[in-house]
């Protein structure tokens, strides 16, 4: 296939679409399903063939728009009005009312994107201050469709690559766009991809990193349900560069709803000679297989992920070797996020400059979110590197729920920290959050109000660190079981001051000593939390002040 | 042989009656037998049955040429995998971050006073069973439960508990 | 130099540690010239006096165990947790995986050598806490002997050291040895 | 034969040839590296952390069992934070499990004893997590006492890379592993088990052991499987 043959096929389909008037999408991503998105989906179909207008009204199954507390949201183009709250009872009236009354159904609506009427300000807040490169498709086509990706543009970086570009200009391109690893720790991805390419080997492996374990995430799941392809995409693209041969994408074993579209697309891409033996009718071969993670945080480290790939027990090994070197079966393995290789089509056709433009200097391009807890507008977003914490929170969130005041916004999950209001201007940066005390980790980012008492969040997050350990080393095995048993006892009221010395020192004992991520990182929340809100901890124990000691 | 491997040869044959044998022997024969692909074959098992009864799990190590340590290893390694049968009726409570700090607690604990189970507890009639999960990933509806396969979003203890019991019956 | 107080107890122990105490035979006479031993469970008095040396010997197991070692250590300027029951519960704490009453139980009511087959209840014998404690889980402890028995070299060494005003290093005669 | 070159531990430069484990250098120099999973000849874990050195320009602390030498490397081993960091894992050792050397039968023949000793943990400032575990005699020579082990996994190792039965392995995770036989059946009943006793061998502690051995008087021959690993090295 050439370039020509494919941007006329985009044209094709995109002509194909234009015979019809409107285009309904029904969101029925994760964050909708509850809501009780697949029944209105329906419910539109049934409309549009009731009222035999199914020549001039598509209706589409969609990934997420990121509206997700005011779901099951459903957007008609080419208007582009979003409703919210859209039940079976009232799915009918957008037929009925919008697209044969032409007059959009007011009472429903979210917000419109003519200018009039604008219900709330939603236009001017939610969507303003994002911008969309991973989520561009999000919402926008029908993730089930190659043919859809396909007329976006899609499918034309990998016949860049492969037609116009050697490895080494592929990976020369990533390293110019400063892209750094989505997944948390912020390695340069050009780098990564490098040092993989430079280990001779008969055998290499790509890897989509889908395990996406933080509790409060869910950023990769609604990449690969709203646009599966463009993952797809970035895979085969690193798989050129590297020079592998088979790549892995392990995906969390609850992420039933990603896990379709996922296969579907693997089986779409093959057919249409994405994947497999000749792609693109060149020499170069690809084939991609899902392996299913079975709910464990740990296999999010690398060296875990790979010992479960292989079937066995997710337990990290220490490193060096690194994977780039002995990776899967010990052959040169690249391992990346979802959000990572979703970012990597982009940068192809745009190229690396283009991407630089966004963000900051150390920390380029776009960062996708999922913004829950005590916000009003909780949902998925994606932003400019760089962009405060105000921002995201008030303009973005809309400020905190009933109109309490801010008190901490937890990024990185369990393996990041608790930001004070007095940072709230510091940009969002990978940089600046380390500085915090906390990581950009894979983009959960949970907001509490005054009422969140810091105690129990630091005991909340040390247990799932405990739970969530492999066992494997002593540090992690004792010290998160010690540390989670020392804020109970805090929590409770029965600590004293020399319990909080005991507890920092195993705080730093278990970063400094642990053997892989989970462990460095599992006191980062309590650390945090010790430096920004001692004040939470101290009250605890002056509860237990009277007490001598304590427990007979 | 001894009276304990006959009852546990019995275990076997009993399995081997079981029509969805079959299917798990076409899911091993799909995987040729590989190893590597334990953790993919015991998902399928557990679609298959529910949970992972022993003979199962003693199937599959010897399909696949396993260690019984190994396979029993990875089988209690992984949240997903579970040993036990699980309740007619399941709920499932989230308790990832965003639902924790909006309350998820609070329904556990509901949960507790009226059924006396905790998590991965099942009721001494089997009828209901608890679980909890790290993160659904439906932290903008939290806090989420999810009751027979249904999801309830945006939960609040006075409302859910009518919910769940309209699903499984008062007190058991 | 004015002459020492040592005081010796035992709690939650076997008596080990004192015997092992005694093991120090004559160097005993070096001991007397630096310091007294006003009060122990081998000497007679009543009531813990005020001490320079406090040497602990035994975990703490019930409430007056527990009284016993804040009214010690409000008295001792050093308080020294002497042997394994002192310093990590030992034996005594290995009742703490198990409910008091079964341990009551097998003592007294199951086991074979005990004719009344009753678990002795009067107001004089001590009432067990439901855990017991190392010491410094309690108070604070200014040094460790551990050992089961610590050795009379041991415990010599550290006595003598504490005696002249020297800060005793166990990695000086081969670190702490438990059990 | 590779040609040496020169790597520099604590402050002395010792001459080294590719492939060799920096521990295995320093033992061989006489350089003190306390280690617990470490076994002569078993593949390295890294698990116990005891090893854990620091190596310049390498901002976290690196395990010396499965750290390769490579050149220009300047390695400390006896840092006031590398030897702090020892101590509390020998505390967090003793804390997880019910160890006492008092009734235990590896009393005065016990890795983990000397590592109290030679670190310096006079006492032991964590709690006890307290985790009532089993101790399995099912086997007719040997025994399992799950509350002295220490997750060393030496025994898992020697069992499946040694003798190749691979009886052994662990379950669950955090600090809820265990060491289990088969399919988490009391060992004596274990279809793998070839009882050769290499497990008993290896146990840096009290955990395994066999069932002549009464308190104080356990028997390790663990010169003897390191020879045996040694031998069959050579003749493969």
């Amino acid at each position: 296939m050439s370039r020509e043959d494919l941007k006329q096929m985009a044209q094709r389909i995109q002509d194909d679409k234009k015979k019809y008037a409107y285009t309904i999408f029904a969101c029925n991503a994760s964050g909708c399903i509850p809501s009780g998105s697949e029944a209105v989906f329906e419910a539109l179909k049934n409309c549009v063939k009731d009222r035999k207008l199914e020549d001039q009204v598509r209706v589409v199954s969609c990934g997420c728009m990121g509206i997700c507390a005011q779901g099951p949201i459903v957007r008609v183009d080419p208007d582009q009005s979003i409703y919210q709250k859209v039940t079976v009872e009232n799915a009918h009236r957008i037929i009925d009312e919008h697209i044969i009354g032409k007059t959009p159904v007011k009472d429903m609506l979210l917000f419109s994107h003519e200018k009039e009427p604008l219900i709330n300000s939603f236009e001017e807040t939610f969507f303003k201050k994002q911008k969309r490169v991973v989520l561009r498709n999000c919402g926008r086509i029908d993730p089930q469709s190659i043919d859809d990706y396909i007329a976006e543009g899609g499918y034309q970086a990998l016949e860049k690559v492969l037609k116009r570009m050697g490895p080494e200009e592929v990976i020369a391109e990533v390293k110019h766009s400063r892209l750094r690893g989505r997944g948390g720790a912020g390695y340069p991805t050009g780098l990564k991809w490098e040092v993989v390419y430079k280990y001779v080997s008969d055998k290499k492996f790509v890897v989509c990193n889908a395990d996406e374990g933080d509790p409060g995430a869910f950023m990769d799941r609604s990449v690969i349900e709203g646009d599966p392809h463009r993952v797809l995409e970035g895979m085969i693209i690193a798989a050129y560069a590297v020079g592998a041969q088979k790549g892995y994408v392990y995906i969390r074993g609850e992420y039933a709803t990603a896990i379709k579209p996922l296969e579907t697309a693997i089986k779409q891409a093959k057919k249409n000679g994405f994947l497999g033996e000749t792609i693109m009718g060149t020499t170069f071969k690809f084939d991609i297989e899902i392996r299913i993670g079975a709910g464990a945080f740990v296999c999010g480290e690398q060296t875990a992920l790979i010992a479960s790939i292989e079937g066995r027990r997710g337990t990290p090994r220490p490193r060096p070797p690194y994977p780039a070197e002995k990776g899967l079966w010990g052959y040169p393995t690249l391992i990346n996020n979802v959000e990572t290789f979703a970012n990597i089509s982009a940068i192809i056709v745009h190229g690396g400059e283009w991407f630089c433009e966004t963000g900051t200097t150390k920390s380029t391009g776009t960062k996708v979110f999922s913004l829950a807890g005590k916000v009003k507008n909780t949902g998925l977003i994606e932003v400019p590197m760089g962009i405060s914490l105000r921002e995201i929170v008030y303009d973005i969130g809309g400020g905190i729920l009933d109109d309490r005041e801010f008190k901490a916004a937890q990024t990185g999950g369990p393996s990041g920290g608790c930001i004070s209001k007095e940072y709230l201007d510091r940009p969002v940066d990978y940089e600046s959050l380390v500085e915090l005390g906390s990581i950009m980790g894979s983009g959960g980012l949970i907001v509490m109000d005054d009422t969140s008492d810091m105690v129990d969040v630091a005991r909340f997050f040390m247990e799932f660190c405990m739970d969530e350990s492999c066992g494997k080393c002593v540090p992690c095995r004792v010290g998160t079981k010690q540390m989670f048993d020392l804020l109970n006892k805090i929590y409770i009221g029965r600590g004293t001051m020399a319990d909080l010395k005991v507890l920092e020192e195993l705080a730093i004992f278990v970063k400094e000593a642990s053997l892989c991520g989970l462990g460095m990182s599992a006191p980062n929340p309590l650390l945090s939390s010790l430096r920004f809100f001692k004040e939470d901890f101290l009250q605890h124990i002056q509860r237990n002040e009277k007490v001598v000691k304590p427990l007979i | 042989m001894t009276k304990k491997d006959n009852q546990k040869d019995e275990a076997m044959q009993q399995l081997m009656k079981d029509p969805r044998f079959k299917l798990l022997t076409a899911v091993i024969k799909k995987n040729q037998n590989q190893s590597d692909t334990l953790i993919q074959i015991l998902h399928q098992a557990q679609n298959l049955f529910g949970y992972l009864p022993m003979p199962v799990i003693k199937y599959i190590a010897e399909a696949l040429s396993l260690p019984p340590s190994q396979v029993y290893g990875v089988v209690t390694f992984y949240n997903f995998f579970s040993l036990k049968q699980k309740g007619e009726h399941t709920c499932l409570v989230c308790t990832g971050t965003a639902c924790y700090v909006k309350g998820a607690e609070k329904i556990l604990a509901a949960i507790h006073e009226k059924y006396g189970i905790k998590p991965d507890e099942t009721t001494q009639d089997n009828k209901f069973g608890l679980q909890i999960a790290r993160c659904l990933g439906a932290c903008g509806l939290a806090p989420v439960a999810v009751v027979d396969n249904e999801v309830v979003s945006k939960v609040r203890v006075e409302d859910f508990m009518p919910i769940l019991e309209k699903k499984i019956g008062g007190k058991p | 130099m004015k002459k020492k107080t040592i005081g010796t107890v035992w709690l939650a122990g076997c008596s080990g540690c004192h015997m092992s105490l005694l093991d120090i035979d004559e160097r005993m006479l070096e001991v007397l010239k630096l310091a007294d031993i006003v009060k122990s469970p081998i000497v007679d008095g009543k009531e813990f006096p005020e001490v320079d040396i406090a040497l602990v010997e035994g975990a703490v197991g019930s409430e007056e165990h527990l009284d016993e070692i804040l009214h010690i250590r409000a008295k001792a300027k050093i308080v020294v947790s002497f042997g394994d029951c002192a310093v990590s519960g030992n034996v005594s704490s290995m009742r703490n995986y198990l409910k008091t009453q079964e341990v009551l139980a097998r003592s007294y009511e199951e086991a074979e050598s005990n004719d009344s087959k009753q678990i002795p209840n009067a107001a004089e014998i001590l009432s067990l806490s439901h855990r017991v404690h190392p010491l410094h889980e309690v108070v604070d402890i200014d040094y460790y002997i551990p050992g089961c028995p610590p050795s009379a070299d041991t415990i010599f060494y550290v006595l003598n050291e504490l005696l002249n005003d020297r800060v005793p290093d166990l990695a000086v005669i081969g670190g702490p040895k438990h059990g | 034969m590779k040609p040496p070159f020169p790597i520099e531990i604590d402050g002395k430069v010792i001459q080294v040839t590719e492939g060799q484990t920096v521990l295995e250098v320093c033992q061989a120099n006489g350089i003190d590296i306390p280690v617990m999973c470490h076994f002569e000849g078993l593949p390295d874990v890294g698990a116990c952390r005891l090893c854990l050195v620091e190596l310049k320009g390498v901002p976290k602390l690196l395990p010396a069992c499965t750290l390769r030498v490579a050149p220009n490397q300047v390695i400390n081993t006896q840092t006031e934070k590398i030897k702090k960091y020892r101590k509390m894992i020998v505390e967090a050792l003793f804390c997880e499990r019910d160890h006492v050397c008092a009734i235990c039968v590896a009393n005065g023949n016990c890795e983990l004893q000397d590592l109290a000793k030679k670190v310096g943990v006079d006492h032991m400032r964590f709690p006890d997590i307290l985790q009532p575990l089993e101790l399995d005699a099912s086997h007719p020579y040997f025994v399992i006492d799950h509350n002295r082990c220490i997750m060393c996994t030496r025994c898992v190792r020697v069992c499946a890379e040694v003798e190749g039965a691979h009886n052994f392995d662990i379950k669950n995770r955090s600090y809820k592993v265990r060491i289990i036989s088969d399919f988490n059946q009391p060992w004596g009943e274990s279809k793998t088990c070839t009882s050769c006793g290499k497990c008993v061998a290896v146990c840096p502690v009290g955990a395994l052991w066999s069932k002549s051995s009464y308190q104080g008087k356990i028997e390790k021959k663990k010169e003897a499987i390191c020879d045996l690993i040694r031998k069959r090295k050579v003749n493969v």
